[in-house]
């Protein structure tokens, strides 16, 4: 016995407390997390930089401008101006509202799919967890950005036009993601279904629809939500490879990672820095922001951290 | 008899999220040469933090002890030095625990695990060492004891773990053994072998025993000296025939009221109402009060103070203290 | 043992019979192939040339091809280099090799030295300190941060070269050879090893925590050791157990070389032959490339399985 | 005799244990070999034995939580192992099981008001606005209070979630409770508070207990016929008296003689037994008991002893007694 669970022995319940919810009480304890709140800060502050910005900068309408090629930040320009004249800082935040967009779309999609598909393979077992079970194994054996690439290719065939390749890519990215997540919601139902109050509702003689909603996906929920935060870091940072290599969306569609491509040329990489150094750290403070923001999420949600 | 270990005033407290715990409360006891001391009280009660206390080794995040004295051979265990007090720990005071699958390191052999002490307080070589481990695996009454040297902690049972941490404890003939509910996750049959078995040890090798427990039984079974611990503190002390025999503090005596006998069944068994209250937010009362019988208005604001009764035992409670009461 | 042994073989082979067809198929419906992009061919050339390489059959019989070839140990012949794909991977694979392996060791030495001592003191300003790099490290968009050293490191300060394995047009030999491969390798090893080291510290850290909070620790304590020897002995082996299993899934990873890094550092490995080949669409290069990682990645797996049980005395076949 | 509430007769549940991932069944533990036992309504039996016995497994089969390998449940006359999973969930509120860790027992994301009416609600045993007074009704009867119906389990000692999980069974009406080591995890204190309420609720609803716990001075407290398991074998059955002060078998002499008693010097005759309990999965042949019997003779190593009437509804398998 650790001096954790003896202590947890000495926790009596506090009699004078109103009606509880545990959201509250998470969130509680999320806010002691200094670090977190200031991720989940971080993060919030990059939505609204990037969804509501370009409605405060006199440059969004893209203008091309030939007087204001490739200029250095300057206060006019806080980031600089491109090969067309336009203005860094407001494409940053446009392209941001796709990035983040794509992250946050494809997250859900690959939620969506993977918590489905695992809940069927963990709560059915049988039939239905080999076959799903298998394909997530297939999947995993065919290396992520090879496949990427592949799906990137066929989009360019395709002549899918630019504006609506961002939700294919959304699409690609969840199509890759999704095993990952259904392993884990398939593992966790399955360490629910052994957990004593499983047995206790069959012993009540609960139905399945009742077991299945009210007792298993509960515990499911919490590791869902930290997972679903981490994967859209992860959505981020592959869209915005796929991008840099031309495969994902394209310009003039303005991603994160279609701006780097500018480093590409040789001399945009050596003498026009501001060009493609913004947008990579636009990612990385954004996926930090929620990587650390995911993690602290964990130590709250997560019931192996609780007992 | 001469004092081994004199405990003055021990308190150790845990910072934890909700706020302060203080888990030892002011703790004074004395273990006797060659005497067995039980300390028993319920989960939570501080009684195996004494202990941690005891052996330096409260450390959990948050855990501090912060206060008293441990007199252990004239020497203050609290105010040593790392170095020395590792220098005692497990060759003057060794310790064995509840859960012996999972207090053996997996991934080592039974034998190295014996071996460590050996080579380190004793300094024997790895030879030596050897020898002596496969003496002491026969001495707690294993069976090929070469072919257990050579196992891992999964492959052996319960009682064979416990019989090897003994084994580990008694290996540089310590002074004091300290036992956290050494029998609590085993069987009663191989419980009562266990418990033979230290009493054999104390008897020949002329140690002392904490013991500590929650099992009245056990109590009865071993103990020369009883400790009741509740919220913390001691309520009550004294030796193991007058205090079962004359329970002095109401906790006591509910404990030993509440416990079903085997062979001496009744009709409806006693039971202590309510719970122990919330560390988190005890005043200035006496912990028990909400739960006992007797309860006095001065129970619910002074805490009393462990008093001589009189044959060696004490208790900590206001219906002793009568003349003190309208003070 | 055996039986263990024969099932997972059997299940692997399936598994790598569909993720062959699944490889085949996807990169036969990727549209373009070698000889469309060719614009110095005539039209009736281009239909030779694809009668010669088989590309004018149905695409489950070019696959029964491919697949029969294979077992007899031919994965086809680059169109783009006019030379058998084996002989390529083994031109450019060990140049991978060797800048994952080093990289691959710095990041399992930093990591476990790194996250003992931050679990050890968890909680700290030090533990706190890891935490941050931890997750900084899992943040790094690969080819930005590549970009951003280059940028800073090679054509601003000028301390390293920016790319490639030996600075062109050289002809060191030797000693002088060896430095000249050093100096080039150390970028694409640091960034490497960067991106490596973040969730690999984070697993060793929260490795040790749990292992420190076992009873086992508290008996190690008791007994008198020394905490460098409770570290170290007691708790370090638990905590590195688990971590066998990672040795496999870092398979596919040394001999698969980094598509990313090699193209951003121009390193002449297996990654980077993979992206010229993309380009110019070199297919039997791309499948056979593909498959070679699945075969690495299942045969991880199967590695990770056999070493786990090797290593822990608990788990019994 | 008239009917009994529950009738158990030559159970058996082996568990295949099998090699590699191959799952190849190269033996079995007999968890349970060969049970049988009755109990009347309104009546408790006590299963008694210690790790490793088989008689978590036993609550287990009966209650259909597991598969039986052989031998017959019969509750109420019905063959349990026969119905279908629909006929077998219409009758689950009748025989309820109330487990040993409380803190396990109750899904730590549903409030406890929900997680004690679910299951009327489900069975359509009451309507929704019913069910909230007589969750209260059981939270009373239980000892807890009204203010506890919305709050998370985790937010209550083991004493209280053990309250809980019997208020949960309670609720149903059940005729037979299968109390699987409830008052193991908990302290003295409490563990007297819950045996007076399993004691008080046996009283005043007439309920059946199969009561199975390792520990012998609860089960002679609150049983009247008790069972002694020996590796998945039953070594003696009698009344609570009988068996007390007059055991036959030398396990259950022993167990007896190994419980400590709170009475300090006292001088009293001991068995103690040798050795180690041996696996399930590999039982010593003959009376699975020899190799620790103080009294085996070469009988006990070759031939298993027939469970048989000693004498006044005292049953025993020994070759000696």
């Amino acid at each position: 016995m650790t001096v954790d669970s003896r202590l947890a022995g000495l926790r009596e319940p506090q009699v004078q407390r109103q009606k509880s919810s545990l959201f509250r009480q998470s969130l509680k304890r999320l806010m002691k997390n200094k670090l977190a709140v200031a991720g989940f800060g971080v993060v919030v502050f990059m939505f609204a930089l990037c969804f509501i910005g370009p409605f405060f900068s006199p440059y969004a309408d893209n203008k091309i401008n030939m007087a204001m090629m490739n200029k250095a930040p300057s206060l006019q320009h806080l980031l600089g101006t491109d090969a067309l004249g336009r203005d860094i800082l407001t494409r940053v935040m446009q392209a941001g509202r796709i990035s983040l967009t794509v992250g946050l779309a494809s997250m859900v999609l690959s939620v969506f799919i993977g918590a489905l598909l695992g809940a069927v393979a963990g709560y059915y077992r049988g039939i239905a967890d080999q076959i799903i079970m298998r394909i997530a194994d297939l999947l995993m054996t065919i290396p992520g950005l090879p496949l990427l690439f592949i799906f990137g290719a066929l989009l360019s065939e395709w002549k899918v036009p630019t504006d609506y390749r961002m939700y294919i890519v959304m699409l690609m990215l969840s199509i890759v993601n999704w095993p990952g997540l259904a392993r884990m919601v398939r593992g966790q139902m399955l360490s629910l279904r052994e957990r004593e109050f499983m047995q206790a509702a069959v012993v009540l003689g609960l139905r399945d629809s009742r077991k299945l909603f009210h007792h298993l996906l509960p515990n499911v929920v919490p590791l869902l939500i930290v997972m679903a935060t981490l994967n859209i870091g992860g959505a981020i940072l592959s869209e915005s490879v796929l991008s840099f290599f031309g495969l994902g969306v394209m310009p003039p569609t303005p991603t994160w990672g279609n701006m780097i491509d500018a480093a590409n040329n040789m001399i945009d990489f050596q003498d026009h820095p501001w060009l493609w150094i913004p947008p990579g750290l636009s990612i990385f403070a954004t996926v930090i922001a929620i990587n650390i923001f995911g993690d602290g999420l964990r130590d709250v949600l997560d019931p192996k951290q609780k007992r | 008899m001469k004092h081994l270990m004199k405990i003055e005033g021990l308190s150790t407290v845990f910072h934890t999220e909700e706020g302060k715990v203080t888990a030892v409360d002011h703790v004074s006891f004395q273990v006797r040469e060659g005497e067995t001391v039980c300390i028993v009280g319920e989960s939570g009660c501080g009684k195996s933090v004494t202990a941690m206390s005891i052996m330096g080794l409260v450390e959990a995040p948050g855990g501090q002890v912060n206060g008293g004295q441990i007199d252990f051979a004239g020497e203050d265990l609290l105010r040593l030095d790392k170095n020395t007090l590792r220098a005692i720990r497990g060759n003057e005071i060794a310790m064995i625990f509840q859960e012996p699958m999972s207090s053996l390191n997996p991934v080592m052999k039974i034998g190295e695990q014996i071996m460590e002490p050996l080579m380190v307080h004793l300094k024997l070589n790895k030879k030596q060492a050897r020898i002596r481990a496969i003496e002491l695996i026969t001495q707690v009454g294993i069976a090929r004891p070469e072919q257990i040297f050579g196992s891992y902690p999964h492959e052996l049972s319960g009682g064979m773990l416990q019989r090897i941490m003994i084994a580990i404890a008694v290996s540089c003939s310590p002074k004091l053994l300290i036992a956290d509910e050494p029998t609590t996750a085993l069987d009663v049959t191989i419980q009562a072998q266990i418990l033979d078995m230290l009493r054999e040890f104390k008897e020949s090798g002329g140690m002392s025993i904490l013991l500590i427990t929650h099992d009245l039984g056990v109590v009865a079974e071993m103990a020369d000296y009883v400790i009741v611990m509740y919220s913390g503190q001691i309520v009550e002390e004294g030796g193991v025939v007058e205090l079962f025999n004359h329970p002095k503090h109401p906790y006591t005596r509910g404990l030993l009221k509440s416990k079903p006998v085997v062979g001496q069944r009744l009709e409806e068994l006693y039971s202590i109402p309510g719970q122990v209250p919330n560390p988190l937010t005890l005043e200035q009362s006496c912990y028990f009060h909400d739960r006992c019988e007797h309860c006095m208005p001065v129970c619910r604001s002074r805490q009393p103070r462990l008093e001589e009764l009189g044959g060696g035992q004490k208790t900590a409670c206001w219906l002793y203290e009568e003349a003190e009461v309208h003070v | 043992m055996s039986t263990y042994l024969t099932k997972r073989l059997l299940y692997m082979l399936i598994i790598l019979f569909a993720a062959s067809l699944l490889i085949f198929i996807l990169y036969a419906s990727t549209p373009g192939d070698f000889i469309t992009g060719n614009i110095k061919l005539t039209a009736e050339r281009k239909a030779e040339l694809r009668e010669i390489y088989g590309l004018n059959k149905p695409v489950l019989e070019r696959y029964g091809i491919w697949m029969n070839n294979a077992f007899h140990g031919d994965f086809g012949y680059s169109l783009a280099q006019q030379k058998p794909v084996l002989q390529l991977f083994n031109d450019y694979i060990w140049n991978s090799f060797l800048l994952a392996a080093v990289s691959t060791f710095l990041t399992w030495v930093i990591a476990v030295i790194v996250g003992v001592i931050s679990a050890y003191k968890q909680y700290s300003w030090f533990d706190t300190l890891v935490m941050v790099a931890i997750f900084a490290a899992m943040s790094l968009p690969s080819f930005f941060i590549g970009l951003f050293l280059i940028k800073i490191l090679a054509v601003d300060l000028k301390w390293l070269p920016p790319g490639g394995m030996i600075t062109t047009g050289s002809h060191a030999t030797g000693l002088a050879y060896l430095k000249e491969v050093v100096r080039h390798m150390a970028l694409p090893v640091v960034v490497m090893t960067l991106l490596g080291l973040g969730s690999l510290t984070r697993y060793f850290r929260s490795n040790m925590i749990d292992v420190l909070k076992q009873d086992y620790i508290r008996t190690a304590r008791a007994k008198g050791l020394k905490e460098r020897k409770v570290l170290f002995r007691h708790a370090l082996r638990n905590a590195l157990l688990p971590a066998i299993t990672l040795v496999g899934f870092e398979l596919p990873a040394l001999f698969g070389g980094s598509l990313i890094i090699e193209q951003i550092f121009n390193w002449p490995g297996i990654g980077q032959l993979y992206m010229k080949s993309f380009g110019l669409r070199d297919y039997p290069l791309l499948m056979g490339f593909t498959m070679f990682i699945a075969i690495l990645t299942v045969i991880g797996t199967l590695l990770s399985d056999i070493l786990y049980r090797v290593a822990d005395p608990r788990v019994r076949l | 005799m008239s009917e009994a509430l529950l009738e158990v007769s030559h159970l058996k549940k082996y568990f295949p244990v099998t090699e590699g991932l191959l799952n190849r069944t190269v033996g079995h533990v007999k968890a349970v070999d060969d049970i049988s036992l009755t109990l009347q309504p309104g009546e408790t039996f006590g299963l008694v034995g210690e790790s490793g016995s088989g008689k978590s497994t036993v609550g287990r089969t009966i209650l259909r939580l597991t598969e039986k390998t052989a031998g017959e449940v019969k509750f109420k006359g019905v063959d349990i192992h026969s119905l279908s999973p629909a006929e077998l969930r219409l009758l689950r509120p009748r025989m309820q099981l109330i487990f040993q860790d409380p803190y396990s027992a109750l899904n730590p994301r549903v409030r406890v008001g929900d997680a004690i009416g679910e299951a009327l609600l489900d069975h359509g045993l009451c309507t929704k606005h019913e069910v909230r007074e007589l969750v209260l009704e059981s939270l009373a009867a239980c000892g807890l209070s009204s203010y506890h119906i919305d709050r998370f389990p985790h937010e209550f000692s083991g004493g209280q979630r053990q309250r809980i999980g019997i208020a949960r069974a309670l609720i149903l009406n059940p005729d037979l409770i299968i109390a699987d080591e409830p008052v193991s995890a908990l302290d003295v204190s409490i563990q007297a508070q819950i045996i007076n309420l399993f004691s008080k609720l046996q009283q005043s609803k007439g309920l059946a207990y199969l009561f199975i716990s390792h520990d012998l001075s609860v089960v002679e407290h609150l049983c009247s016929r008790i069972g002694v398991m020996y590796l998945g074998s039953m070594v003696e059955t009698a009344a609570r008296d009988e068996l007390f002060h007059n055991p036959l078998h030398p396990y259950t002499k022993a167990l007896l003689s190994a419980v400590p008693v709170p009475v300090p010097r006292l001088k009293r005759e001991r068995i103690v037994l040798k050795g180690d309990i041996p696996s399930p999965a590999n039982p010593p042949s003959g009376c699975k008991f020899h190799t620790r019997c103080p009294f085996a003779v070469e009988v006990c190593k070759a031939e298993n002893p027939v469970f048989r009437d000693a004498g006044g509804g005292h049953f025993i398998a020994c070759h000696l007694a």
